[in-house]
């Protein structure tokens, strides 16, 4: 139980400091809400409909791909904690599992999601290339 | 603020310890127009250090400041854009008018230039000079703290 | 997989926004981060100088041209004190000639470094922005010492300068030189080869030569591009023909070639300013010895009564001069300047028109950010080193 | 290069237009007729022994009582001459308006804009004739001598907080068709 509650203590500091200072700041911040003021900002210029507007669809893209990785990298927590006792067959389980994801990341490589710019971003890129080297 | 009592312990009001903490980190927004936008930079940067007053961290969009510093003349062009800045800065705000061509249309009496920001937005302390030294505009935030003590919590 | 149908963002980087140098409007039409096209919008610090300048004496319009590009005081007041010398077919003393050369060269220094600072800090190096500005601070007191303001001197007046040299000139000038050196080496490590700067800046933003010669842009830009023209070479001035530096050009025309040339430029003002400040006695003749243009030394306005209606008359009734009409090109550190002054032979100027350099950059603005992303409009935008208050007037 | 030999030189280019002028500074100065300034600009900029390929300004000076009123001024740089010329155009005050050398030389494209903005001076053919400096909506020509240095007028009229999609789609589109006008 010795553990847990050093855990709890840095849970209950982190999430109190974030209400106390939100909610001190709703308590004293006078808030005026103005049809002027909730207009979208932009740049000080008449705003053009809401702020909701499609965005393209690489971002979305990229985020998916984030995603995944990202679990991956969780999986691997706990499994490096348990190396020693889960011993050889636990680490072929994990590098068949890192074997599939990898797959993945080629696939996604290969079909380009993950490039970003525009041909004038990558002939800049090279021409960084030739100069740098 | 009483300390008269021999525990350690400092009383103040609620009010005191707001407008405290509000005065000692105004937050700018960047609203640089002209000349004095540059004198504003350099009050910003080494020599002339307003991080010493709190007030160094210049916001780019006015949701999350709460002083606006006119540096510069405002052209008729330019005023209905500065309205709307000014009105989407949340509540506790301040303005500075910073030198003459923001307080009084300075050497610029021509059609071009709107004579006086206060025509637009209500203006807390203007700064004269043109463009102001740093130090002047230092002071003239000084002076908005002092004015900011003072207020009481509507 | 079929052609994705996308539909462009309008994107508007509106006239308050933290790296527009100002109050420059850019609605950015984007397919993702890709700039489609751009349309640039100026004019929201118009502020009418040329109609206000229709309305003053000749010596007062001084301090309404420097206000104009406020980065490049001394290179303004000096082109327009040349162009209405000019007209009146007056020679200045050589004397104030090296003096002219040496503040206008200061003050290139003084312009690139504000230069360097912000575009330093919005392509992300902060620090580089703290040190330029600590640098010039040394030549703001060099401003102050000679005339008692930082920004806006006025100390160059038509038919010369308005007073001697102050003692301790010299020194000042000197110290700041020897010091400058060092300083401009410590920034080029923190850019020259930074791979972050290198990233952000190489093949973006650039412009062919043919374009930068189309849109008539004389200066750093084109001097970037490859078009090798400086007014103090091609049409000198001031004796810069009697001074030896080189004009550094480069051939890429990107964001970084125009760095590379801005920072040459610096070592190039400051040998210049080295020889200037060595052909320049402490104390000499500083105007040229025209009762009509020259006001007489206080202390013999004290005294005689002669020098007290000439002091008179000068400060209250101006002098008049012949009609006709001068240009004469200056290279300020955006560029060609230069001061197209109309008289009718009153003692107001009839028309006051200043080519503004950062007028046509803001125009190619759009050749160099469509096709990039929009992460580099913002270092392009820092790179043409465009300032408002010279576009807008 | 002095410029009475640059005057020969032009009148062998485009004979019979020029009427030289003496000038105080460095530019040779030289009146065209107003209707030929296309034709002669072309010539300036191709031709290899004038080589004018850098339009350094473009502006107007207002000399109100006076008829011709307006004198639009062009000022142009060669390069490898080395020399700078300053073509003049009178232009009357009943219907300023001149043919744009913004095909010539794309610089000319804002400068002539803030000439019309300033002065009321019309480009025939020019890609994209709005107002450069003053706001869409400002009526007269502040430059004109007739134009008064200050006018009294409240500083900021509200506008409309919310611009509908399509108001702001017609700007920014009959700014892009503008433009493609000008590159196509």
């Amino acid at each position: 139980m010795q553990g847990w509650l050093s855990i709890l203590i840095m849970i209950v500091l982190g999430a109190g400091f974030a209400l106390v200072s939100v909610g001190l700041s709703n308590v004293f911040g006078p808030s005026r809400p103005t049809p002027e003021k909730s207009a979208p900002y932009e740049c000080g210029m008449p705003a053009v409909g809401d702020a909701r507007e499609r965005q393209s669809v690489k971002y979305y893209l990229v985020a998916m791909i984030f995603l995944l990785f990202d679990i991956e990298v969780a999986f691997l927590y706990p499994w490096a904690m348990a190396l020693r006792d889960l011993g050889w067959s636990g680490f072929i389980q994990v590098v068949l599992f890192v074997l599939l994801l990898l797959a993945g990341y080629v696939y996604v490589w290969r079909k380009g999601a993950l490039d970003w710019g525009n041909e004038k971003s990558d002939a800049a890129e090279a021409q960084r290339r030739r100069r740098v080297a | 603020m009483g300390l008269e009592s021999e525990i350690p312990v400092l009383t103040t009001s609620v009010e005191k310890m707001v407008q405290w903490a509000r005065r000692s980190s105004i937050w700018p927004v960047t609203f640089g127009l002209a000349c004095c936008a540059i004198e504003m930079m350099a009050m910003s940067c080494s020599r002339y250090d307003i991080a010493r007053f709190g007030a160094e961290v210049f916001r780019g969009s006015p949701r999350q400041s709460d002083l606006m510093i006119i540096a510069g003349r405002l052209s008729r062009k330019m005023a209905p854009a500065l309205r709307r800045i000014y009105d989407q800065m949340p509540e506790p705000k301040w303005v500075i008018s910073m030198g003459a061509c923001a307080s009084i249309g300075g050497v610029f009496d021509n059609y071009a230039i709107v004579q006086g920001v206060d025509q637009v937005v209500p203006v807390d302390v203007y700064v004269p000079g043109c463009p102001p030294r740093p130090e002047s505009l230092i002071y003239g935030i000084v002076q908005l703290q002092r004015k900011i003590a003072e207020q009481r919590l509507s | 997989m079929p052609a994705v149908r996308t539909e462009t963002m309008t994107v508007n980087m509106g006239p308050q926004h933290p790296s527009t140098h100002g109050v420059l409007r850019l609605v950015l039409e984007l397919d993702g981060e890709t700039v489609l096209s751009a349309a640039p919008t100026i004019g929201y610090l118009h502020t009418g100088i040329e109609k206000t300048a229709e309305q003053k004496k000749w010596q007062q319009v001084i301090p309404l041209v420097e206000r104009m590009d406020y980065l490049s005081a001394q290179s303004n007041s000096m082109a327009f004190c040349m162009s209405v010398e000019k007209l009146l077919g007056v020679e200045i003393p050589e004397r104030v000639k090296n003096i002219r050369v040496l503040l206008a060269e200061l003050q290139r220094i003084n312009s690139h470094l504000v230069w360097l600072g912000t575009h330093g800090m919005e392509v992300g190096a902060v620090s580089v922005m703290l040190y330029c500005f600590r640098e010039r601070e040394l030549l703001l007191n060099i401003n102050e010492m000679i005339a008692g303001f930082r920004l806006f001197p006025s100390y160059m007046r038509v038919g010369g300068l308005r007073e001697d040299l102050p003692r301790g000139f010299h020194e000042a000038v000197l110290a700041f030189l020897d010091r400058f050196a060092g300083k401009l080496d410590e920034y080029e490590d923190l850019l020259t080869k930074n791979e972050i700067y290198l990233k952000r800046t190489i093949g973006v933003g650039a412009i062919s030569k043919e374009n930068a010669i189309a849109y008539g842009l004389l200066g750093p830009i084109a001097r970037a591009a490859g078009v090798a023209y400086d007014v103090r070479k091609a049409f000198p001035y001031m004796g810069y023909e009697t001074y030896d530096f080189a004009v550094p050009t480069a051939t890429a025309g990107d964001v970084y070639a125009r760095y590379t040339v801005r920072v040459a430029e610096m070592r190039e003002s400051m040998k210049l300013c080295r020889q200037a400040l060595a052909r320049i006695s402490p104390t000499g003749q500083y105007a040229i010895d025209d009762p009509r243009i020259t006001p007489p030394p206080k202390d013999r306005v004290y005294t005689e009564m002669e020098a007290l209606i000439q002091h008179f008359l000068i400060y209250s009734q101006g002098f008049s001069v012949p009609a006709g009409e001068a240009y004469v090109p200056v290279e300020g550190p955006r560029g060609e300047q230069g001061f197209h002054v109309v008289s009718d032979g009153t003692n107001r100027p009839w028309r006051v028109k200043s080519r503004a350099p950062s007028l046509l950059a803001c125009q190619a603005l759009e050749q160099m950010i469509v096709g990039g992303l929009i992460a580099d409009v913002i270092a392009v935008i820092g790179s043409i080193d465009v300032v408002m208050g010279d576009v807008d007037r | 290069m002095d410029s009475s030999a640059l005057i020969d030189l032009l009148e062998g280019a485009v004979p019979g237009v020029f009427e030289a002028v003496a000038s105080v500074d460095l530019q040779t100065t030289v009146y065209v007729p107003r209707e030929r300034v296309v034709e002669i600009a072309q010539a300036l900029r191709d031709r290899p022994e004038l080589g004018f390929e850098f339009l350094a300004e473009v502006t107007a000076v207002d000399y109100w009582p006076r008829e011709p009123r307006f004198e639009l001024v062009y000022v142009l740089v060669s390069i490898e001459h080395r020399r700078r010329l300053r073509l003049k155009v009178r232009l009357p005050g009943a219907d300023p308006h001149v043919a744009t050398v913004s095909g010539i030389w794309p610089a000319a494209n804002w400068l002539e804009r803030e000439v019309w903005d300033m002065f009321g001076i019309a480009f025939d053919g020019h890609p994209d004739p709005r107002r450069l400096l003053m706001p869409e909506d400002w009526d007269g020509f502040p430059l004109r001598k007739d134009f008064p240095v200050q006018i009294r007028r409240p500083a900021y009229a509200a506008e409309p907080l919310q611009v509908t999609e399509q108001e702001f789609r017609q700007n920014v589109q009959r700014d892009r068709l503008s433009r493609q006008g000008h590159e196509g």
